[in-house]
Formats: C-alpha cells, sequence, structure tokens
C-alpha cells in the first residue's frame, strides 16, 4: 500500500513554496478562506458553547440539530422558489425563520423534556446523554425528511461572485461573514448589556449562587438550551444553500465545532470567536500548503492549545479555596 | 486476606461457567459474547479510572495500540499464538499509557475527557495516513493459535478463542478487583472524594491518577489485542470517537461498583445492538439511543448498583460525585 | 536550641487584600498558640502558607531550621506538620473507619499495598486507639456524609494527628458547633493529643477557649501580627480589643 | 457479599442465554434466505444505499414472481423464493462482522450480498471464509480483497476500482484530450487514495507529459470545499481529477460551479453518475463522467437492460437509475446464476455454502451493465466492460444526458489474471485487449 510517489509532490511543493509562492496572493488566499470557514464554525460553535457554559452541557447533539435547521431551511427555501411566490430575496428571511422555528419546537422539547432529567448528573454522563439523542435525532431527522438529498441553491447564487486577487469568491460567503459578526456582536451585546443577559452571565459564573439569590435557573437554562439550539440551526439553515442536504451532515459538524469550543474554553463566547479564526486559519494554512495535513490538523491543534492551556484560550479556573 | 481467597474463588468458578456458557451456547453468541468481554476489558479500565474521578473519552487510542501492536507482530513477525499477541497488545498499551500518563494527570472533569478524546483522534488520523498498515481500510489478521494448538474447525477455533478470552478477562477481572479492594484502590475513592485532604495526608492525587491511567491503557490494549483476534481485523476506527463513546457508555452502564457487571454490561450491550439492527434495520440506532437513555436515567449507579442492592448492609461505596471538581471544594 | 517553626517576613497578597504582611513568628517545642483576629485578619492564610497551600510573595517557612517555604502540602506533611481544616476536610463517601484507615496507611511504607484488602486492616491495634482517643468508636461503621459537625470535625483532626506531627495546626476546630459543645469537643481534642511530641497552633474566636487552652498567643489584625504574647496581656491589650474582641474579656 | 452479587450476575447470564438459545429456527427448504447489506444510514445511504436496496426490492420481487427474461425466468433461485433480511451498513467494520456472524449462524440466512464500503468488505470476508458460508460483494472497489487475500466462499460480482481510472485515462486518450497538468481533490481515505493512485498511474503511461500540480485530501464528510476550491483555482492545472461521491461530491460541484472551476478545464469524476439525478442542471455541462461500469446511461441496448429500465421505471416512476442500482442487480442475477448452477449439479435440492461456492467460481452471465464474468482472483472476481462520457443538460428531458460516450472492453480496463492491478498500471497494462 505503502506509495513514495504520493509524497514527492508535496515536498517538492513545499520547497518550491518559499521560491515561488510566497506572495500576496497566497496570504490573501488563506486569509479569506480561513474567515469564511471560521464564519460558520463560528455561529455552530457559539451555540455549543453557550449551552455548555449555562447548563454544562457538552451538547454531542448539537452537529444533529445543525443538520435538522439544514432540513428545515432546504425544504422552506425548496417550497418557496419552487412555486416562486414572492421576492427571491425573502429566502434568508425564511431561512432564518426556519432557524427560528426549529429552535422554538426543539429547544423545549429536548430541555424540558429530556435533558432536565439528567441535570446535576456528572458531565461526563450528560456528554453520553446528548451523544443518544445525536443517535435520536439522526433516525429522526431520517424518518422524517428520507434518505434523499434537499438543495437550497437558489440563496447561494443570489448575490452573485466577487474576486479577491485573482480570485472568484461567491458573494455568498461573506453575507455569511457578515451573518457571523452580527450573531456574535448581539450575543455580545445581549449578554454584557441586558438584563437576561446578565442573569444568563450569573448563571454561567456560578449556578448556585445565582439560584440562591433567586434567578429562575431553570427558566434560564429552557432559554439559554433554545438559544444554542437556534445558532446550531442558524449555521444548518445558512451552510444548507452550500450543500447538498441528506443524512450525516452533522457529524463532522459536531468534531469542529467540539474542537473549537474546546480550543476558545468552554464556556466562553469571545473565546469561541477567536478559536473559530484560529481553526479557519488553521484549515486554511494546511489545505494551501500541507494539504496532506488538513485530516488532522483540527485534531494537533486542539491536543496542542489543550496541552498548554487545558481550559481553553479563554477559560480561567476557578481557584479551590479552603 | 479473606477477600482475596474469594475474589479468587470467584475467578475460578467464573471461568467454570463461561467454559460452560460458551459450550452450551450456539456459536453465534460464543462469538458475540468473545467481542464483547474484550470491549469489556477496555470499559473495566474506563471503571479504574472513574474510581479515581476520571473518565476517559479516549480509551480508542490504546483499544487500537493493542489491535495494531497485535496485528503488525502477526503479519510482519508471523506470531501466531494468542497469549503472545496479546501480551503484546497489552505491552503496547503499557508504554502509551506511561508516556501519556504524565500529560495527562494534572487533569480533572471534562478537560481529561477533551484532552484523551483529542488525543485519540490524532491517532486516528495518523493510521488514515500510514497506508503501510491498511490505511483506513485496515488489515486482516488469521486465526491465531493457541499455545501451540491450532485449531481446525471454525466452531472449534471460536470456542478456544472465547475460552482464551474468558481466561484473559477473568484474570485480569479478578486483579482488579482485589487492587480496588486494596487500601490503594480505597484511596483512588478518597482521591476522587476529596483531593485536598489526600494531599494533606501526604499522598499525591497526581501519581494516584497516573497509576490508574496506566491500568487503563494496559486493559484497553489487552482489549485491543483480544478484539483483532476475535475480528480478524483491525482499522482505524479503533480509534475513533464513538469507538471510545461506547466504552465509556459501557463503563456508565455498569458502574463503578461491581467488576461482573462491566462483562455483563458488555454483552447486554452487544445483544442489544445486534437484535435492534435486525429488528428495525431502518432506526437501530434510534433504538440504541432510546437504550441509552432509559439506562442511564433509571440506573444512575449502573448495573452494578443492582446487584449491590442484593447487599445485607456494610460498607456502602460512594455516590458518584456529582460536580465539577470546582464545586467539590468546600 | 532552633524554634521548631519560623516564619521570616512572609507577604501574601490577593490582589489588592493584603493577607499577610511581615509575618516573622519563632514557635518553640511544647507550646500550644492561640491564632486570634476577626474574619480575613489571615489566620487561615498565615496556615494556608505554613502548611504549603499557598506559596507566599515574599518571606520564607523554616521548619527545625530546614527551609519549606513552598513545598507541596504532602511533603509538609512528610516533613511532620499537619493541620485540620475549618470546614472538615474528610471523605464524605467512605466509612469512618475508612478514613482513618487512610490516614493511617498513607505514611506507612508497607501501608499503600495494592494487595493488603482494605477490610482487613481495619481493626488494628492503632486504629483501635486513634478511634478511642476521639471518642469515635460509636461511628466506626458508618459513612461520614451522615455523621454530625461535630463528629466530621473530630474525624478531621484525628486524621491530621496520625504518625505524630511535630507540628499541629488546627483552624478554628470548635467552629460551627454548638456553644454547649465547645469546650467538650476541645477537651476531647486536647486529651488526644496529650502525652505526644506534638506543637499545637490553632485559630479560635471563642477568647474562653483561647484563654483556657493556649499559653501564647497571637492576635492578627489585617494581615500583620498585632498583639503576641501571653493571653491575659494580649486579651487585655486595647490595640486587640480594639480590632479583635471588640472590648471583650 | 461479593458472591451474592457475582451469582446474581452469572444468574443474569443464564437467563440471557436461556433466552436466545431457543432463537435457532429450523430451516425451510423452500426459501433462499438472502441477507442484504448496504447502507440504510449515514453518509452514504442516499447515494449508494437508497438507490441499491430500490434496486434489490424490484428485482428480487420480480424474481419471486418469475418475471425476469430468459435465462433468468425461473422463479426466486431455482424456484426457490427469496426471503431478504435487510442489514444497515452503517456502524463501522467492527459491528459488520458481528452482523455478518449473526446472519450467517443466528437467522441462519443461505448467503450475504451486499457491502458498499470497501474497509466493510476487507472486514467481513475473512469473517464469511472462517464460518465457511457463501459471501457476494456487489459493490465496493477496492482491488486488495483478492489481491492480497485467497477466499473460497467470498466472490465480488462487479469490477474493483482499477478500472474506473484506467478507464477515465483511456477515455482522455481516445478522446484526444491532453493536459499540461493536473489537480486532485480526493477524500482521505482508502478510495479517495487508491482512486487518485491508479489514475495518475494510468495517467503516466498514456500521457506522461501531464504534471501533478496538486493534490487536495479533504476529509470524508467535509462538506465544504472553499479552501479546496481557492487552492484548485489558484494553481489552475488543465485538468481536475476527483474521486468524490455522493454528498461530498454535490457539495463540491454547487460550490465550485459558481466559482468557474469547472469552465474552461477538463473536469474528470470518476465515479459520478449517481449524483447527475439529484445535481440536475447544476452539473455543468462538458464534465468527464464515470460510472464504474457501463451502468445507467451507459449500459447499452439488451434484453436484460431493456427489462430492468422498465421494471424500476414502473417501479419508482420517474427514477433514474444509477450505478448501485445496476451493480446490485448485477450481484443479484450474478449469484441466482450460481445457484440454479449448484442446483443443476446437486440434482435440484437446495444448494449448501459448500456448492454455491463451488459452482460460483468462474461464472460469466449478462446482467443490464453487459456481460460480466468472474476471471480474477481465480475466478471469484468480476471483470466487466467500462464507459465514460460528458454531462449534457436536456431541458426538455430535464435531465443530464450523457454524450461522446466510449465504451472500453473488460479486459482493456481490468488486468489480466495473475497480476496485482497496481503493477498492472505501473507496467504500462500489459496484456491489455483494446480492440
Amino acid at each position: 500500500m505503502h506509495d513514495p510517489e504520493k509524497w514527492k509532490p508535496i515536498f517538492r511543493k513545499d520547497q518550491a513554496l518559499y521560491v515561488q509562492r510566497t506572495s500576496v496572493k497566497l496570504a490573501a488566499a488563506i486569509l479569506i478562506d480561513g474567515v469564511i470557514d471560521a464564519s460558520w464554525l463560528f455561529i455552530v460553535a457559539v451555540g455549543l458553547t453557550l449551552v455548555f457554559g449555562v447548563l454544562n452541557i457538552l451538547n454531542f447533539a448539537h452537529g444533529s440539530l445543525f443538520s435538522v435547521g439544514a432540513y428545515a431551511a432546504a425544504s422552506a427555501v425548496g417550497w418557496y422558489y419552487g412555486g416562486d411566490l414572492g421576492p427571491p430575496f425573502l429566502g434568508y428571511l425564511l431561512m432564518l425563520g426556519a432557524a427560528v422555528a426549529v429552535a422554538l419546537i426543539l429547544g423545549p422539547l429536548l430541555e424540558r423534556g429530556v435533558l432536565r432529567f439528567f441535570y446535576r448528573r456528572d458531565e461526563v454522563v450528560l456528554v453520553l446523554v446528548t451523544y443518544a439523542l445525536f443517535l435520536i435525532l439522526e433516525d429522526a431527522t431520517k424518518l422524517i425528511w428520507g434518505a434523499e438529498s434537499y438543495y437550497a441553491s437558489e440563496p447561494y447564487a443570489l448575490l452573485g461572485n466577487v474576486s479577491f486577487f485573482g480570485l472568484s469568491y461567491v458573494g455568498y460567503d461573506f453575507a455569511l461573514i457578515g451573518l457571523a459578526v452580527v450573531t456574535g456582536l448581539l450575543l455580545w451585546f445581549s449578554l454584557n448589556r441586558t438584563i437576561t443577559g446578565k442573569i444568563v452571565l450569573a448563571v454561567i459564573h456560578d449556578r448556585e449562587i445565582s439560584r440562591a439569590m433567586g434567578v429562575n435557573v431553570t427558566r434560564v437554562f429552557a432559554f439559554a438550551f433554545t438559544l444554542g439550539i437556534f445558532l446550531a440551526a442558524l449555521g444548518g439553515a445558512f451552510t444548507a444553500p452550500k450543500i447538498s442536504v441528506q443524512p450525516g451532515i452533522g457529524v463532522t459538524v459536531i468534531l469542529l465545532s467540539f474542537a473549537v469550543v474546546v480550543i476558545g474554553g468552554l464556556g466562553s463566547v469571545e473565546g469561541a470567536a477567536i478559536a473559530a479564526l484560529f481553526v479557519g486559519f488553521a484549515r486554511a494554512a494546511a489545505i494551501h500548503l500541507v494539504p496532506w495535513a488538513e485530516l488532522f490538523i483540527v485534531y494537533l491543534v486542539m491536543a496542542l492549545v489543550l496541552a498548554f492551556r487545558p481550559e481553553g484560550l479563554f477559560r480561567r479556573m476557578s481557584a479551590r479555596k479552603i | 486476606m479473606a477477600g482475596i481467597v474469594r475474589t479468587l474463588a470467584a475467578a475460578v468458578i467464573a471461568c467454570a461457567a463461561l467454559a460452560l456458557a460458551g459450550f452450551v451456547t450456539p456459536n453465534w453468541f460464543v462469538l458475540v459474547a468473545t467481542l464483547a468481554l474484550s470491549k469489556g476489558l477496555v470499559a473495566l479500565g474506563i471503571v479504574a479510572l472513574m474510581r479515581g474521578g476520571l473518565v476517559s473519552f479516549g480509551q480508542g487510542t490504546f483499544y487500537c495500540a493493542g489491535a495494531y501492536a497485535a496485528g503488525m507482530a502477526m503479519r510482519s513477525f508471523g506470531i501466531g499464538d494468542a497469549a503472545l499477541l496479546v501480551a503484546l497488545g497489552a505491552i503496547a498499551g503499557l508504554i502509551l499509557g506511561i508516556i501519556i500518563a504524565p500529560l495527562l494527570a494534572g487533569y480533572r472533569g471534562i478537560f481529561f475527557a477533551t484532552l484523551t478524546l483529542a488525543l485519540s483522534m490524532i491517532v486516528y488520523g495518523i493510521l488514515n495516513k500510514t497506508y503501510s498498515l491498511g490505511g483506513s481500510d485496515g488489515l486482516n489478521l488469521h486465526a491465531p493459535s493457541f499455545f501451540g494448538y491450532h485449531p481446525a474447525r471454525s466452531q472449534n477455533a471460536s470456542y478456544a478463542l472465547f475460552l482464551f478470552t474468558s481466561l484473559v478477562t477473568v484474570i485480569a477481572a479478578a486483579l482488579c478487583r482485589i487492587h480496588f479492594d486494596s487500601v490503594r484502590g480505597l484511596l483512588s475513592h478518597a482521591a476522587r472524594d476529596n483531593e485536598i485532604r489526600v494531599e494533606y495526608l501526604g499522598a499525591s492525587v497526581r501519581w494516584i491518577n497516573g497509576i490508574n491511567f496506566v491500568i487503563a491503557a494496559v486493559l484497553g490494549g489487552v482489549g485491543g489485542a483480544l478484539s483483532a483476534l476475535s475480528l480478524g481485523h483491525i482499522d482505524p476506527d479503533f480509534a475513533f470517537w464513538t469507538t471510545s463513546g461506547e466504552f465509556v457508555f459501557l463503563a456508565i452502564l455498569s458502574g463503578y461498583v461491581s467488576v461482573t457487571a462491566v462483562f455483563v454490561a458488555a454483552i447486554l450491550l452487544e445483544l442489544v445492538r445486534s437484535y435492534s439492527s435486525q429488528y428495525f434495520p431502518n432506526t437501530w440506532q434510534g433504538a440504541l439511543g432510546v437504550f441509552l437513555l432509559l439506562i442511564i436515567l433509571f440506573l444512575p449507579g449502573g448495573l452494578g448498583s443492582l446487584a449491590l442492592r442484593l447487599r445485607p448492609r456494610g460498607a456502602k461505596p460512594a455516590r458518584a460525585p456529582a460536580e465539577n471538581p470546582n464545586d467539590r471544594a468546600p | 536550641m532552633t524554634a521548631l517553626l519560623e516564619t521570616i517576613g512572609l507577604q501574601k497578597a490577593f490582589g489588592a487584600v493584603i493577607a499577610a504582611s511581615d509575618i516573622s513568628v519563632a514557635v518553640q517545642r511544647g507550646q500550644t498558640l492561640g491564632l486570634i483576629g476577626n474574619n480575613g485578619a489571615g489566620k487561615t492564610t498565615f496556615i494556608n502558607i505554613v502548611t504549603g497551600h499557598l506559596k507566599p510573595d515574599a518571606g520564607r517557612v523554616m521548619l527545625d531550621g530546614k527551609d519549606i517555604t513552598g513545598l507541596a502540602p504532602r511533603q509538609v506533611r512528610r516533613d511532620g506538620v499537619s493541620r485540620s481544616f475549618q470546614i472538615p476536610q474528610v471523605f464524605t463517601g467512605l466509612t469512618l473507619d475508612q478514613n482513618l484507615l487512610l490516614a493511617l496507611a498513607i505514611l506507612r511504607k508497607e501501608g499503600m499495598s495494592s494487595w493488603q484488602p482494605a477490610r482487613s486492616d481495619v481493626r488494628t491495634a492503632e486504629l483501635d486507639d486513634l478511634l478511642g482517643r476521639f471518642r469515635l468508636r460509636p461511628y466506626r461503621e458508618q459513612t461520614i456524609a451522615v455523621l454530625p459537625g461535630g463528629v466530621r470535625k473530630l474525624v478531621d483532626v484525628a486524621m491530621a494527628v496520625t504518625h505524630q506531627p511535630k507540628l499541629l495546626l488546627l483552624d478554628e476546630p470548635t467552629s460551627g458547633v454548638a456553644v454547649e459543645e465547645k469546650f467538650p469537643l476541645m477537651d476531647v481534642i486536647m486529651r488526644a493529643i496529650e502525652g505526644t511530641e506534638t506543637t499545637v497552633l490553632f485559630v479560635e474566636h471563642d477568647m474562653d477557649i483561647v484563654g483556657r487552652y493556649a499559653d501564647r498567643v497571637l492576635a492578627f489584625s489585617a494581615g500583620r501580627i498585632i498583639a503576641d504574647g501571653e493571653p491575659a496581656a494580649v486579651l487585655s491589650n486595647e490595640e486587640v480589643q480594639r480590632y479583635v474582641t471588640g472590648g471583650a474579656a | 457479599m461479593k458472591f451474592r452479587r457475582f451469582a446474581a450476575a452469572l444468574v443474569a447470564g443464564a437467563g440471557v442465554l436461556g433466552s436466545f438459545t431457543t432463537s435457532a429456527t429450523a430451516q425451510d427448504d423452500n426459501v433462499f434466505k438472502l441477507a442484504f447489506v448496504a447502507f440504510l444510514s449515514g453518509q452514504a445511504a442516499e447515494s449508494f444505499g437508497k438507490p441499491a436496496v430500490q434496486a434489490a426490492t424490484a428485482v428480487i420481487d420480480a424474481l419471486n414472481a418469475g418475471s425476469l427474461p430468459k435465462p433468468y425466468d425461473k422463479v426466486g433461485f431455482g424456484g426457490l423464493k427469496i426471503e431478504v433480511h435487510l442489514i444497515d451498513e452503517a456502524g463501522g467494520a467492527t459491528k459488520q462482522v458481528e452482523e455478518l456472524r449473526n446472519a450467517f449462524e443466528r437467522d441462519h440466512v443461505d448467503a450475504v450480498l451486499g457491502y458498499v464500503s470497501s474497509g466493510d468488505c476487507l472486514a467481513v470476508s475473512p469473517a464469511a471464509e472462517e464460518l465457511k458460508k457463501l459471501l457476494v460483494l456487489f459493490d465496493c472497489g477496492t482491488p486488495r480483497i483478492f489481491e492480497e487475500n485467497q477466499f473460497k466462499y467470498v466472490f465480488r460480482t462487479a469490477a474493483h476500482g482499477a478500472m474506473d481510472n484506467v478507464a477515465m485515462a483511456r477515455y482522455l486518450v481516445k478522446r484526444g484530450i491532453k493536459v499540461a497538468d493536473v489537480g486532485a481533490i480526493n477524500q482521505d481515505y482508502a478510495w479517495g487514495q487508491d482512486s487518485w493512485k491508479d489514475f495518475k498511474g494510468s495517467l503516466a503511461q498514456l500521457e506522461p507529459e501531464a504534471k501533478t500540480k496538486v493534490e487536495l485530501w479533504p476529509k470524508f464528510g467535509a462538506g465544504q470545499y472553499g479552501t479546496e476550491i481557492s487552492a484548485l483555482l489558484q494553481e489552475n492545472p488543465a485538468l481536475v481529477y476527483s474521486s468524490l461521491w455522493g454528498g461530498d461530491l454535490q457539495a463540491f460541484v454547487l460550490q465550485a460551479a459558481p466559482r468557474g472551476l469547472m469552465k474552461d478545464r477538463v473536469v474528470v469524476l470518476s465515479a459520478s453518475d449517481h449524483v447527475l439525478p439529484p445535481l440536475g442542471n447544476k452539473m455543468p455541462d462538458g464534465v468527464i463522467i464515470g460510472a464504474r461500469g457501463a451502468n445507467g446511461q451507459f449500459a447499452e441496448k439488451s434484453p436484460i437492460n431493456d427489462w430492468y429500465v422498465a421494471a424500476l421505471a414502473t417501479a419508482y416512476p420517474g427514477l433514474i437509475p444509477v450505478q448501485p442500482h445496476y451493480r446490485a442487480a448485477q450481484g443479484l442475477l450474478g449469484l441466482k446464476t450460481a445457484v440454479e448452477k449448484a442446483m443443476a449439479a446437486n440434482g435440484g435440492k437446495k444448494p449448501n455454502s459448500e456448492e454455491m461456492a463451488a459452482a460460483m467460481v468462474g461464472i460469466e452471465w449478462d446482467a443490464p451493465p453487459g456481460h460480466i464474468k468472474l476471471a480474477l482472483g481465480d475466478g471469484h472476481q468480476a471483470i466487466q466492460s467500462n464507459a465514460a462520457g460528458r454531462t449534457k443538460w436536456d431541458p426538455d428531458a430535464k435531465m443530464v444526458r450523457l454524450v461522446d460516450i466510449e465504451h472500453f472492453a473488460a479486459e482493456c480496463v481490468n488486468p489480466p489474471p495473475g497480476i496485482k492491478s497496481a503493477d498492472w498500471i505501473a507496467q504500462g497494462f500489459p496484456g491489455a485487449k483494446c480492440d
């Protein structure tokens, strides 16, 4: 099986790189691709990190909720453009609406209906619980939407193309960057500048004290979890136009967003943002410079970060006092 | 010492019982049980860690190491004897464990879990690109011999492997039981209960967890080697996160009280999986998920806790600490 | 002859809060020290620094002339410094027997066996003696989680006094105990360590207890020692009365 | 007390056993129990599992009704009605080995037909051999199965992966397409790695001047290829090769086409016909397509193919048959041929594994894609003809048609017996018969 031929060109490329491709063009490509990649990663990962921060649950079903969001958006978009029922741009609102709907239905259902029975269990047990949810949701989506593939590509083409440094990109991808930025800012603002947000932060900081101070932690849990699901579904809904929506699309998403959250620091919103960029750039750089390393670059980055900052980039370990 | 004698007696009985069970049950069940016991060993390693308050989501690393050690020994050096191959699997686990333990012994809770997971995924990625080891398709192994005995008929072969696996399993289980009941075993319990006091009594929590980690690694290696023999095939999925997740589930399902429960749980899970995929080919994963949820919901202490209720009285084992390390501080 | 414990210019700050500023104390063998001072005065910080739970920003801790500054608690323990805690640090999931068993086993060479069953170890004379001295026999089979606070206090101290520590630091041994139980509790503790070589240093808010058991008192305020000497002298010191005892005594 | 717990465990165990020892049912001699394995869930369900199951259902129903044209007009397999047990291939090779053993040993199926994933094929083959039961692989691609092992009870009724890429390279030559440089994007697992190795090797033989410029290795199931597409655009190779399949390939096309990667450039997709129906007009024209055999639109007119296309059309109106439909049917008919040959030999009673395995060695049969022959691996590995063509959107039929089709004889794109496909390619296809 072993095939030295396969490696040669890569190494020749590496040498050649410094001579021939240390150009602005390459740097620009890595930058742009990295940010585009980071944008959807952030939207999904920030939901995951929020849920962990508030409920102390590392939600492995997050990827399935990404798929559900994608399916919902794809169905809605398909129906909308299928019978062209109105101005094309409304398609984006429809995708947003799909994500909201998914969150409002599944959020309370899963949190009230399942998760709450497992609170105060060990974190690791909760990971297993969500893993079970993941298995169930994967089959549930299959029962609802079948094994066909769904497309929602109309919104993808809507914004035309832009080109940077001689590379053509799809405008939609930059819209995604915008969406990620807006999501991030809104989240930051609502967490730091609103009462609800402050309460959520308080719960993230110390569940017990907040409860003691009369915070309705239960409601905060339901709210935060639903918000987390909404972000997963949002990520799925706005990724749908770029992909073929079909069984199994959630699996990779889990692992990637999981890596992002761990790197950024479990429960840290700003951490998720930095880590998403971190991972985005790492992947882009790998693909452009050492393509054969793409398979495990993310886990490599993850292990390196954890080796030096086990609690991730942004989470401070609360010191034990006697 | 009475405890040890009892444990050993139980071990002998277990061997006999398993040998008999393997003889009276149909071949398919023998095959399932062999694999279940092998996986159970890996889960037993997690149980050893759990007693110290840690759960590893990356035991696939050692499972994989043991399997590939056995596989390479068989393919490259023509070693065909099961005992030797399993020993190599154990050594592979041991070495890897000793290398990794110092890196991880300082971490707790979800951080420990994620770090082990990251490591296993790196192993997975590297194996996928190691074409000399069959890349993602993996390698096939031929049937092993047992202390010089080469079974001719497939029935004999699977029964022989079952007997051998049972033997290894029972020995490992008995050793673990003895260790868990020992003073050092009790210390692991104490470390999960209150690290501060353990340190103030003059013991090192790092060491306690480190040693438990190495024990888990060795068990992982043994389990991996045995699985490789019973499957006749190894591939990088041995290190994939879902594989590790399955071991964690086994450990949770059995709880950390009873050693026997781990293997009962392993067989139970194999049966549930294979029957659900027989009767609901389209939704077996969902069925498995529901089973998982129900077990975790209604058996918080695991199967072991069921057995525990049979006990009249005496030293109740600790409840699993339901908090992360930070909350544990007074 | 060198002091058993000598601290030289200990400094510790948590952000803006000064928990220890220039703490220099020498403790002679056989003394019984009482540490007084209102909350946040730096008493526990002092103990945490001496036992290695905290590293001082500056200063040194000498034990029998040996510098033990910055050693981990378990190393300090092996050098013979032991402590109890304001909130008992015990293994709530284990039985009382098992708690003490571990306390006895850990520092013993052959103690940490992977083979010797924990159970068969339990009824050793050593353990029995410990149970007797601390009046704990009735509870031996029970899980700590179900035992009342006073008993936990005793277990916490009992775990600290195994292997005859040279220096025993008790952090508020009677806190969280009903008033009428304070003296009996303290009696049990002091009697339990009677006749051993152990030098005791205890933190206490109840001045009667301090007056009764201490032969030397250190008064802390805002991270510094404001008085040091005979109980009577210290307790009558008006600075102490202003800052600590609030005009009592 | 340990005894108590322990005894309880044993009792429980015994109980469990008791309930299952009974599940051994008596064999029925008028029924042929066939386990059919394909992806019912996960990433390969949409592209391979679902079509394969559709095909199996249609063909088996027809077989049990005896409504196939000659020589397949016998009911079921030689008069034995076929009873199907569906098994999901998702869940990893370990699970597949267990399920295969359970199918044979617990459910007493007479043969197992299935497996899309090469990893699964490699894993289950030794298990079937150990149990001495008939295993027929109908889809997986890796040549390793019969090049690295010798099996008595394992057969593969479709050609292995080498031919897919040899045919692609030959198509370029035949159509006089010369390229200076090549860029590749393949999933980083055995399928992608082997496919690219074969295509690269074949091209090195047939068009040595074509240099490899960039090799990209996205993760299986990545779904987002923006960065890879940028890298390809930047390197700007004259030819882009990919062995992507299913959802990954659909996503790649959806993302690559708008960015002009597939314009004014030769694009070779070695195993891609199955994405044409879902993609429709989103698949650009002129892309060179392979179907892992003369499957789907590549299939030439023949009684069995005409019947098959009609049968699928009635069973699933509007369905455009693609490779998995064809490979599954091909496997079923191959198995039917073997079983009926065995029955002819044993006097018409239900054959056992030994008889079926013996009968199947080296058989030939006509399947929808054409004439199939178990020529390799001592008569266990099929060879078949292959084809390639270019895409052309037909707005009236609202489907992608394949034009500029070239067919390649089985002996032209498959190695002769006794040589590993990798060596055969490396040595410049010795003994290839390309009329």
